[in-house]
């Protein structure tokens, strides 16, 4: 059964070795600095790979079609989670906004994981997915904000600033500058570093994901922000925004594992970039509220339920 | 012994990705230098936190020498948010060499 | 200008490995507030030291702002382990904002 | 000759290369968080290695047995330790308790080490032997401490906090962890993750021991608390102790790789879990002491000696 | 309460290449004993700073807790080198256990 | 053509993209434990390449005259640096001189991407080269010091302190001492280590240059102490001192590929090691200075436009 054998696979097997270390309050702990060095590499890895294969099989309208789907996900997909975040869990409009840019935004990780799995079940998800991922990395923080604040009360100096925050951000740079390159140098001159960003990937994204199963757990362990409306939700947005992405990759027509993949960025929250741009713009919202929603409830349901499910689902409703 | 003139030190626990906007609000108030220091781990009202990368919000301490004036115009400037920042500010007496500096 | 309160800084270098054993003692004394900044390296009675990791104990900067009866409470607690557990102890006043906090 | 062969390996010329530049006083060294990644990145490819091996090769009943022994031997050995060190170096119970604590324990890196010198002369130890490692990192702490403060002086919270800290040891815990997930995966869903944990192995190991060379040498150089009888015990405890383990290695029928692993464990000292235990619970005790004769003597003494001379031996006693 | 004894803080932001050597003028001034604790990242009238690895001379602070008169004679030595090799140095008065051992 | 493919290589782009990012003021950023770590692996890699390839093609009388003409070379292009600097930019004999020992030294990644594009254009430099490469480091320290302040005002202490720095220096321990290794194993014992110290180096060099670009570039847009006429220098000097060392390749009659890099070694100049050096031994001097100039104007000229003409040039020069 393929939603099984994700589970058996080695990179779901130290997420779940990294989170029981830390239910267990083992002292196990990844540097810091090494954890950040994955996570650029596994963007440079993802952003090469997407951008070779491109090169190889050419451009196609799709990516247009599926660039500017992601990004109206991106956009919308806010409205749903604010409105289920005030009147369910009755967040305040600040912090419901400040969390519903994370539900629209994408988890980079949750993406390569799903990535991964796909390929293993032979869908393999279209290269161009990197780059339609690192579009929908941002325009949520735009519409999260706005729901918090209401339009308008952003002066000049801060929505400039907001939106280098939001366009220059690093994951988004590197994610599309790899991208770039991988479709500059074509698949020939890929191969002398092939070794590195794909032989190497899947062992180092286990490393990876020891980490955020540490990570993710220690935060639910240690936060004092949630209660069970906001689990509830966090398990609930995911389920909902994976159905919406399902219903737009069915309407363009996609493969299943190019819509599985699209259906997975609509579900997943981002906790890396979003966290950091919403602390800047919405410095009152508390920041104990988003990151353990998207990070210790999202993250590890998407990794350990959602993708298994996508796995079983895509290919009927896509197939 | 040499000559030394008195100070203040102003240190500022800050959340990283405000950091610049502290740095902001100290040159306004005319503290245009000023050092930052890694903060490894905390506890506040807020929880405890650690430095691991992702899923938590990282701190700095901020450091600055200054005279009276300038240190009061940032307190001044910052005050109305301390308590949803979540800063921690300390003021503190200190000797300086060549005061004109600061 | 903004009002501040005189309060205790209390700055303890402590072995890494017996920092949740401060962080105990300091509860218990009430303070239980406090930040840890990392220490990169130092030379005392037992020589020197550096952070690389491995082969050495490392040491971590223990910082809470609080009031005086807390940090004497502190002090009182730790003073016996000062000695055998090599803690360095430095008590600054400082000047706080919302000195409620503290 | 098989014992100048392993002195020959880039692995242990590293090792000589960081120790001459630490005598030397040069300023290379290795960033501490690639330090720290390194060692999490060894105990994960040695864990997951010996759990696809015994996935293979099966269970059997000396798998328990080893383990038996090899914890036995964690717990006794630190007492032949203590009598020595209360004797021949005078040192008081606290410190003597202390530094045999460290004896009794293991360390990864010479087990690694001598891994891989024995599977390059065809003695490869079985792949349980990274168990029965874990389970010997901590029997002794136990044992170190109640020789060192006679038993009934720990406070019953002590007492949990002690008890959580070595069996819940990182080290411990990312061991037995990624044998474990060897053991689940099994060899064919190790492959895609085999060119991080088995290609890599070698060569970064070779980084590590670079960096170990320069820190045990300028541990050896800053120490302020060795005296020459601490350097000869720091040496006969090793000889000692690895002599004890061959015979009980004899006394199983071993054959000669896996004996020699087990020999190897019981001769070496831990430097890393260990000294964070005993700093914690045994605060009063020297930390120069118990650091500089396992890292800064007993170390490269197993490197450099120790195991070319294993591997003469073991051939001719378990052979 | 325990006694404490007045002491001497000095903190020492200094160029990592030129640690050494102030570590070497401290303990000629009588200052045996120091910690080093990280600085990340800074401005100053050379522009900014940012300890990336390479590219920047990367910053250290120096602390000491010392007595009066040790503090005098490490400010004494430093002092012609403090403006051209970009020091920042403070001073402050501390509380210490075990006044004997600064 | 050779140049523009020198440009498509993946390492080169990589480059260019940390350079934009950084130049659109992006928050990419690479932590600074893996910049120092790639930087000691990249060291290695290439000490034990150049040392196992000289162990295959055996002593060559070239390779101690070669050794010669390098350190002449670090030696004597000091002061044709230090005269141009004086007169041309008007530096202080003080900061003449720091920014004059930079140039006379090597730049080690500048070496690798050149030694790195002029194998993929099938003209290998000779192994013995990372050796002279390592010999070239430090001799202009003691021309820049003795420029900057006239022989005889350093004290017998400052100058054991200095000599120390200059030849202990940890890059120049690690590229020697992994030369030393290489030509200790030879091929056959290199062969278990090789897939981290060959099949991973260009993709692991390309995540270098990546935090290179990003760091030139902060460098350049930060810098207050650069005019035009020191990066008209910056570019000049490299020029003129490649252009004196392919002079020196073609008198010692060396092949394309082994006089193309000694060539880009006379053009590099230094900005890891000779800062730190020079930081120590010249306090009084301007870093503001001689960092701009090395890592912000002449590193990327020599990247970007020096390789690619020096693989013009040196098949004519040398052919
Ligand atoms: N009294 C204190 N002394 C030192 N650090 C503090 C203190 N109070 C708060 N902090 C630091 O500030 C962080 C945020 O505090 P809070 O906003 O109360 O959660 C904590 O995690 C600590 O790192
Ligand atoms: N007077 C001091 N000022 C600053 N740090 C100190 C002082 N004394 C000791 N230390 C630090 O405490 C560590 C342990 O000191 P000791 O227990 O004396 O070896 C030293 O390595 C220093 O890092
Ligand atoms: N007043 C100050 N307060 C805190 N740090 C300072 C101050 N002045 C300078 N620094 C630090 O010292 C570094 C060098 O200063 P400067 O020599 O003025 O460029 C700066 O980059 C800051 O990190
Ligand atoms: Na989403
Ligand atoms: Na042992
Ligand atoms: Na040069």
């Amino acid at each position: 059964m393929a939603a099984f054998e994700t589970l058996l696979s080695p990179v779901i097997l130290f997420f779940v070795l990294g989170a029981l270390a830390a239910a267990a309050r083992s002292d196990l702990s990844v540097p810091e600095p090494l954890a950040k060095s994955l996570s650029l590499y596994l963007m440079a890895a993802i952003g090469l790979k997407g951008g070779v294969q491109v090169a190889q099989a050419g451009f196609s309208p799709q990516l247009l079609q599926v660039s500017a789907a992601g990004m109206a996900l991106s956009f919308a997909l806010p409205l749903l989670a604010f409105a289920l975040l005030r009147t369910l869990a009755r967040l305040d409009r600040l912090n419901a906004g400040a969390v519903a840019a994370h539900y629209g935004s994408v988890s980079i990780v949750t993406f390569v994981t799903a990535s991964d799995a796909l390929t293993r079940a032979g869908m393999a998800p279209a290269g161009y997915m990197v780059a339609v991922m690192a579009l929908m990395e941002t325009p949520a923080v735009i519409t999260g904000l706005l729901l918090a604040r209401g339009s308008g009360t952003l002066s000049g100096g801060q929505r400039g600033k907001l939106l280098r925050e939001v366009l220059l951000n690093g994951s988004v740079v590197l994610l599309l500058g790899s991208f770039l390159i991988g479709l500059a140098i074509g698949k020939e001159r890929f191969d002398p570093i092939a070794p590195v960003f794909v032989t190497g990937f899947t062992g180092l994204l286990c490393l990876f994901l020891l980490d955020m199963g540490l990570i993710a757990m220690r935060r639910l362990r240690e936060s004092r922000a949630l209660n069970w409306p906001m689990v509830m939700l966090g398990i609930a947005i995911p389920v909902l925004n994976g159905a919406v992405g399902l219903g737009v990759a069915a309407l363009l027509g996609l493969d299943p594992g190019t819509g599985a993949a699209l259906a997975m960025l609509a579900a997943s929250a981002s906790y890396i970039a979003v966290p950091a741009a919403v602390r800047l713009a919405l410095p009152d919202a508390d920041p104990g509220i988003y990151l353990s929603m998207s990070l210790a409830v999202s993250f590890p349901f998407n990794i350990l339920v959602g993708i298994p499910l996508m796995l079983q689902l895509a290919p009927t409703v896509l197939g | 012994m040499i000559q030394t003139f008195t100070r203040k030190r102003i240190d500022i626990l800050v959340d990283a990705p405000l950091c610049d906007w502290l740095v902001e609000h100290a040159a306004a108030a005319g503290i245009v230098h000023h050092s930052v220091l890694p903060v490894e781990s905390g506890l506040g009202r807020t929880g405890p936190w650690r430095d691991e990368g992702f899923g938590t919000v990282a701190k700095r301490m901020f450091l600055a020498l200054t005279n009276e004036d300038k240190a009061a115009a940032l307190l001044e400037r910052i005050a109305p948010h301390i308590e949803r920042y979540g800063l921690v500010v300390a003021l503190q007496d200190v000797q300086v060499v060549r005061g004109e500096r600061f």
